[in-house]
């Protein structure tokens, strides 16, 4: 598995590397019960599909509670400043295209400060894996409300409830160009760990929302789907859109492009929505975004969009090979000496 | 004075340097004219300096004064220092070039219209109420009023070119008309304009023809009496070009990237006047040059902190407000120790300021403008093509010490020009550096343990196996990194970034005074302010005067003799186009009760105002 | 018209401006043949409709050739720095609601570093009118590309040709949940000051694009719907979406919520999309935004989205009177007072 | 030693002051029981000072080194300055807690600790070998070692809370306990207790009971033998609250909103230790305030430009790496000379740095961090109460003169607090400010004409028929305000601002200089190390050394007669928390050979430290 981590593999032998060989010797900090954790088991046990070396993987993070993630892993890493994360990652991957560049993200971190970079890089489709754990909540300064934060939030920082709108990561996402924008859940190891292979696999940047638990300053806030599985209306490609404790319901569109919530009973299966994530046009994924603006109840899961564009690290070596090729590998005598020249004596 | 065309051999007179301004409107053409008188006079082995100057519109309305763009060159048979205070020639392609400009034309100063373009709309528009060709207030001047858009125009009759076209070819016969003037050859200028319009030969034959029309009017035509020569100078032997302080830049970090073995990447965001560094190293991807134009200033250092972390010599550009953008992230590469290279080209500010003007006045951010101690060695450049070598320079240090270096040029040095001896490539120095790629025996890698001399710490890249590890802004225990809160642990890392620093002064040249002897006053300059310092000392010694001169290239460390060398004179006298930033570097550290020679004017330094000030002083 | 402008409109008398009355004394500064001449002589033109004196009415820009814009118009003005008059234009308007308060921005200016301003500008629904001025090129810096050049471009930047994907201003606009969406031309009068008005009259945060040509750095970008009027897909509210010399082409649905261009004869007026710029949901407007990234072809002009949502500033404000409605207006001496208090002596 | 329970009166000693440090689990409850006994303490009339001392991370792993939070208070019957070097008491509630603080602990002090807690996972997470209980390592100190978990859990058997909630009551039995040992007055705390858990009654119940438990358990257990006594403090008159200084700084600008009649308005992105003043104005909107948290530092900068621009109090707060970012838009500001409040609540650096620990690395940051020249005033709190006075005072300042000036304060003084005379609101200074709000006769309004005293621009706000401007950053012509790129001009309006600022010097007290008589050192400090040198000087003093001190609230400009004040003494010594920052300037502006005395520790200074480095220098 190397297409999204652009790497040849394996160098010369086989690796066979296991979630343990990606624990740093470092404790982990995060409050008890913190959904981080079970993102970090995630993303550990699901390393060794990479089928590269550690030293070809960067964590790279911003700052916040998510942020303290490159820590623990036993790879290259870096916990950066707040929100520039996927600037740094963009100079590291567009210039070391051997490596897999993941950046940790939270809400406030990703969508907040660091908003501007995250959708250059999406439209860009720089060759970087984004992870989004989206507490909904700044955690790391003690419980202010976030950009994801539901309106009318009571926060310390709102005590009268907040008055923004918030963004919906995926819809954000899928506006600024993104090529593949999925959605997850922490407790969902299994679920998490199928998006985390896609998103390696695809080429590209990979936009992946986590809802993520802060039970310190906004417990619960996933509940509707995290514990209701029922709510999850899973996006899986070429099935039609089903959900409900059975597949009772399912997902229809209108005549006006939006989708709808339905009793499969009634419109019949045909009625429903089959889902297509490489759909060229991201109209139907955005549409599909916009069935619940937070997760308060049925809310889609898995991928929404994963389509090829090319590769800004790739174009940008193709250039630089291209010039080597049509002008031979730079002379430095030569370039200072362009232009018009004379001689003295 | 009219000018009939007439054919006569006409006398050549002897100069030793000129000063020519051209002047016009934003849309005449004014740079290219410059430029390419600029490209002759070198060719003929003069020694020059330039000084465009160009309003911040890129088209303020045709004929007003605030789209008037300039174009100062100085050239003469020995080595000069600066484009001149003072042009001795103007030429005025229209009312409101005039007006902007007359007050440098020392009286008796020749000047060059284009009569054509006095007419009433124009005249009003450069708040003129009458002709200044015609109610003698140019008196005091040798003025040639030329009708340059008419003969131009007449000249390319049969070309088939748009009216307007032919028009816009003004310039060139007013370059062929000055090349003349000036016994300059024009084969390059041809060959430029010929690569130049390959792709439209209409208008080429327009442009070459207007230029040899020019040429051949200055010729025959009576007004001019006399044409002259001004001998080529004494310079080193060697191959020369012209070059601009943002080539320089260009080229130097492109030879930093030869010489250390790594990668170069630009991350920038256009921003006036350091985007043309960006634009020069975008053409050069054969030499292995990644440019990142980044969605903000930010970005484009955060960029090139990832670009550092992964091994490439990474570089951003910016001026001022850009540059107070970037500090955050140049925060982090302090704490992260990574070498990487900031360069300010240093405009008028606060704020928007004069955007295409120059000024000295960003030391102090670069020094102070990150949160809590942070220190980053600082470099500034003094000439257009002292820039090269600063580039390299600046390099070695960020390469060699690992840490963030500033390199301070400004727009006068960005876009002025002058002749460039062209290095030998190889003799350039060896700055390649020594990677940690084998893990350590004990397997434990420490990427904060130092080297005993340069107190660097190990560079291991991503990619090498076995040396895995996490950096990050949280201050970092000493040895192992790993994030620590400990009282003493931050004392002593906070003192060993220091320390750092302060310890590549013994890396670095002393400071070199020139002094003929017995000088009592030491006029301390740096940055690009270097020509005209040099000029009006040479000013004052030419008078008799006693007076030392010392420039600055390292502002951060001081070079180790810097105290010596200033408690050596009774006076110091420093120069700067700021209200004061070395000054007061220099009083706190050395306790020297220097002075300040201070002008904030958005225009370089005039050698004459120095002189006098250093008069002042002796 | 006073709606969105939020005033009590004409204080004590009536108040009869005209164009002229909104001409400032300073020289207009852009090159001759700029498109920002004709979208200031709208602006100018439009103003007097506001029915609001001048005084009431503030121009905010950044920086770029556009963010000139202030100084021509003779209202309240700041001309400020690069990016961020959106944010700075929101301090005001949530601190003076009696203002009419407009931003001018470049494609650099706003989509550039001005990014995340603008994005969180359109979520919270702040009452500013914010008009982009597109010429995709830097035009203040000499024609570098922008986030809004084509793929490709070859620029003084980018002599190999640009490798970043461009954003779709509308696009981002929807995916950033904004409330009022619109697109218009510089040299379209009409048009143009349709959309300001329905600009001026939506309460919140309008976003209009104005395609600008720049004739010196980017001549002709937007030929193709500034010269054939045939590839002007108008969108009227309530109207079959038409468009071609003879209105003989129109836009359908196809199955999967993308949009399409279809000949009318060969599908029927009845399949034709009808325009409803009052959808609750954004999806369609954001199918219609993908019809063309570029304006190479046809592409929508008019007013995508424009629907209801609480303005920042007035639950801002409500907040305040609701506190004060509780607690009273704030007492100093109680409030430094408040909580644990003991005397001495 | 073991406790049983027994019931006899016990002594009481006299005590003249006491300092306690609370130190646990992040989940301990330390910074609630700390606060708590802080009431407590400040009710019965002690003077006092605390320093809260908490990890970056929210809640650190349970029973880890890094999770330790800790809570120093002082009081005693004299008015204090500093929360004090050592504890003389120290409550550990696990092994963690006492590895990291035990250093700090005289020998012979009391110790306290909840047996309960040593058990072995959490003896080796805290990287003990062997139990200090019970390896004699702990000889030195007077050792209660008391069973807090077990006696918790037992008193509240048959109250309805859960295992784990009854065990998180052992902070109210320790706060219980001390509050007998030092005779503190317990119905504060059960009424705050009543309130703060008035929805979940068992938990109000299970709290309330832990804490008289504890009491209880000191008047009876014959482990604690005596209890203490500390007198109420001879402080002026009046009434009294505690309070922080971010409490401080917040009460400050609505005051100074009140005083000026503007509006205030707050844009603020959340950052440690800054955060805490945007929570506390946003819950004060029926004073008129608006908060408005913004997208990042910049934004919320921007706002509050847009906010003065529209006749608002315009305030923006953050730390280091925020007010970074700020620097482009304050850069505006100094342009548009608008009034602008920047508070800088300083922590440890560079970078992230140590986001909890004070630091006072910022001062040539706010001074020089901005592209060119750009003078804003800065003033710095000395002490949590002085917070509220200099904010008054600094918003004075930025409305008069339509500056922005910065504030700065720090994490020590952010979160510490001391008892705090309320002022008389009726005497708080008038800060009105005078609108331009009539057209001038002539019609045309000049926004960049100037006050002829201050130096100030007009301030005219939208809305104000007939007075309709532009500002901006592009250079501005003197009187117009139009864009200007006369060189002449630039000079003139960059040297207005500057002495616009420089002229406040005549506009604000001078220096007091607490001089005993005949001292020939001078200490000169700034900001919120004001306790700590000044505590220093105290018991240099009772030593019988002579020695002078003198603390500056207004770093830019200096007081008129700071020059004067330094030349008088022989000494000057400049303690400070970075490398030397305004020794820096002092040294440059008055050329006085003054030392430093420099720790980077991320902790406020030891009195007893300042007091050697100042004996070093008699
Ligand atoms: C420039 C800057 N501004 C502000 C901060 C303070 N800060 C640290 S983390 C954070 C937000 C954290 O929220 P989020 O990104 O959602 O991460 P979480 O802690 O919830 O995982 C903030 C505001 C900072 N470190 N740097
Ligand atoms: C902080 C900062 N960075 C960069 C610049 C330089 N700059 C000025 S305008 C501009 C872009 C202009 O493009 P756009 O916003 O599209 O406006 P246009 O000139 O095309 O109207 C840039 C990069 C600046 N003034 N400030
Ligand atoms: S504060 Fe919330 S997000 Fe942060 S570590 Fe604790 S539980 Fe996790
Ligand atoms: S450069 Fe382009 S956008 Fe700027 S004024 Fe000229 S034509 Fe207009
Ligand atoms: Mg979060
Ligand atoms: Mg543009």
């Amino acid at each position: 598995m190397t297409g999204g981590a652009r790497g040849e593999g394996n160098g010369g032998g086989l690796i066979q590397l296991t979630a343990k060989d990606f624990k740093s010797d470092q404790e982990v900090r995060w409050c008890p019960g913190c959904g981080d954790y079970a993102i970090l088991a995630a993303v550990q046990g699901f390393m060794p599909e990479l089928g590269l070396p550690r030293e070809r993987i960067v964590f790279i993070s911003g700052i916040g509670c998510a942020a303290r993630f490159p820590y623990y892993m036993q790879t290259y890493g870096m916990h950066s400043i707040h929100g520039r994360a996927p600037a740094i990652a963009t100079g590291l991957s567009v210039s070391r295209p051997d490596l897999s560049v993941w950046v940790v993200t939270g809400d406030g971190d990703a969508l907040s400060i660091g908003g501007n970079h995250l959708i250059h890089a999406l439209r860009r489709n720089v060759n970087v894996k984004i992870l989004l754990f989206n507490n909904q909540i700044y955690g790391l300064t003690k419980g202010q409300y976030s950009p994801t934060s539901e309106a009318g939030k009571v926060t310390k920082s709102t005590p009268m409830g907040s008055i923004d709108h918030p963004f919906n990561p995926v819809s954000i996402a899928l506006g600024a160009e993104a090529t593949f924008v999925a959605r997850t859940i922490d407790t969902d190891k299994k679920h998490l760990t199928a998006v985390l292979r896609k998103a390696a696999l695809h080429r590209g940047t990979a936009f992946v929302e986590i809802y993520q638990n802060c039970n310190i300053y906004n417990d619960g806030a996933f509940d509707a789907v995290r514990e209701q599985r029922e709510n999850r209306i899973l996006l899986e490609h070429g099935m039609p859109i089903r959900f409900g404790a059975d597949g009772e319901r399912g997902v229809a569109q209108r005549a006006d492009g939006t989708c709808e919530l339905v009793e499969v009973a009634a419109v019949g299966e045909g009625a429903l929505l089959r889902h297509d994530e490489h759909a060229v046009e991201p109209a139907l994924a955005f549409a599909l975004s916009r069935l619940a603006h937070t997760p308060h109840g049925p809310t889609p899961i898995g991928v929404f969009r994963d389509v090829e564009r090319p590769v800004y690290d790739e174009v940008m070596q193709a250039q630089l090979d291209a010039a080597t090729a049509q002008r031979g590998h730079g002379d430095l005598a030569a370039l200072i000496g362009s232009g018009d020249t004379w001689q003295i004596g | 004075m009219r000018y009939t065309q007439g054919a006569m051999a006409k006398p050549v007179e002897q100069r030793d340097g000129v000063i020519i301004r051209f002047a016009g409107d934003s849309g005449d053409g004014m740079q290219l004219t410059g430029d390419r008188f600029t490209s002759e006079t070198a060719l003929l082995g003069n020694d020059l300096s330039t000084l465009p100057d160009f309003p911040a519109e890129i088209r303020a309305p045709a004929g007003s004064l605030p789209g008037v763009s300039g174009f100062q060159l100085h050239f003469a048979d020995h080595d000069i220092l600066t484009p001149g205070d003072a042009p001795g020639v103007l030429v005025a392609m229209n009312p409101a070039a005039l007006r902007t400009n007359l007050a440098d034309l020392p009286k008796g100063g020749t000047l060059i219209v284009n009569r054509d373009a006095f007419n009433e709309r124009n005249l009003r528009k450069a708040g003129y109420t009458s002709n200044p060709l015609e109610d003698g207030s140019l008196g005091e001047f040798q003025v040639h009023d030329v009708p340059l858009t008419t003969m131009t125009v007449e000249a390319l009759r049969g070309i088939e070119v748009t009216p307007r076209e032919a028009e816009r070819s003004k310039n060139m016969f007013a370059l062929g008309l000055m090349s003349w003037l000036f016994g300059r050859p024009t084969e390059g200028t041809i060959s430029f304009l010929e690569r130049k319009f390959a792709r439209s030969p209409a208008i080429l034959q327009a442009n070459v023809t207007a230029f040899n029309a020019g040429y051949a009017f200055g010729e025959t035509s009576e007004g001019f009496s006399v044409s002259y020569e001004v001998k080529p100078a004494p310079l080193r032997p060697g191959t020369y070009r012209q070059i601009t302080g943002n080539t320089a830049l260009a080229y130097g970090l492109i030879a930093a990237s030869r010489q250390s073995g790594l990668p170069l990447f630009l991350g920038a965001y256009p921003i006036t006047p350091a985007s043309g560094i960006l634009e020069e190293l975008a053409r050069h991807k054969s030499f292995g040059v990644r440019t990142f134009q980044a969605e903000d200033e930010i970005a484009a250092v955060g960029a090139a902190v990832g670009a550092a972390f992964g091994g490439s010599l990474a570089v951003s550009t910016s001026a001022g407000p850009g540059i107070v953008l970037k500090a955050e992230t140049v925060g982090l590469a302090v704490a992260l120790e990574l070498p990487l290279l900031i360069l300010d080209i240093q405009r008028a500010g606060p704020s928007t300021g004069m955007p295409t003007k120059p000024e000295q006045a960003d030391l102090l951010l670069v020094l102070f403008g990150r949160n809590s101690e942070s220190p980053v060695p600082v470099l500034a450049a003094s000439t257009p093509g002292d820039c090269f070598e600063v580039a390299v320079e600046a390099a070695r240090i960020a390469l060699k010490y690992r840490t963030p270096v500033y390199l301070l040029s400004d727009a006068y040095l960005a876009n002025g020009s002058e002749p460039w001896l062209l290095p030998d490539v190889n003799a350039l120095p060896d700055i390649s550096v020594e990677l940690t790629v084998e893990p350590p025996v004990d397997g434990e890698f420490l990427p904060y343990t130092r080297d005993v001399d340069t107190l660097a710490r190990p560079w291991a890249l991503p990619g090498t196996p076995g040396l895995e590890h996490r950096i990050g802004g949280l201050e970092k225990e000493d040895g192992t990194g790993n994030v620590s809160y400990d009282p003493d642990n931050h004392d002593l890392m906070t003192r060993l970034r220091a320390r750092k620093v302060a310890g590549i002064a013994a890396d670095i040249p002393e400071l070199e005074v020139d002094d003929p002897g017995g000088a009592e006053l030491l006029v301390l300059g740096w940055g690009g302010t270097y020509g005209p310092i040099a000029a009006g000392i040479r000013r004052v010694r030419e008078a008799g005067g006693s007076v030392a001169h010392a420039h600055l290239r390292y502002l951060n460390p001081f070079p180790r003799n810097t105290g010596e060398v200033l408690r050596r004179y009774d006076r110091v006298l420093v120069p700067e186009l700021n209200l004061g930033q070395l000054l007061r570097l220099i009083r706190a550290e050395f306790l020297v009760d220097a002075v300040g020679y201070n002008r904030v004017r958005g225009v370089p330094f005039r050698s004459s105002e120095l002189a006098e000030a250093i008069e002042a002083m002796l």
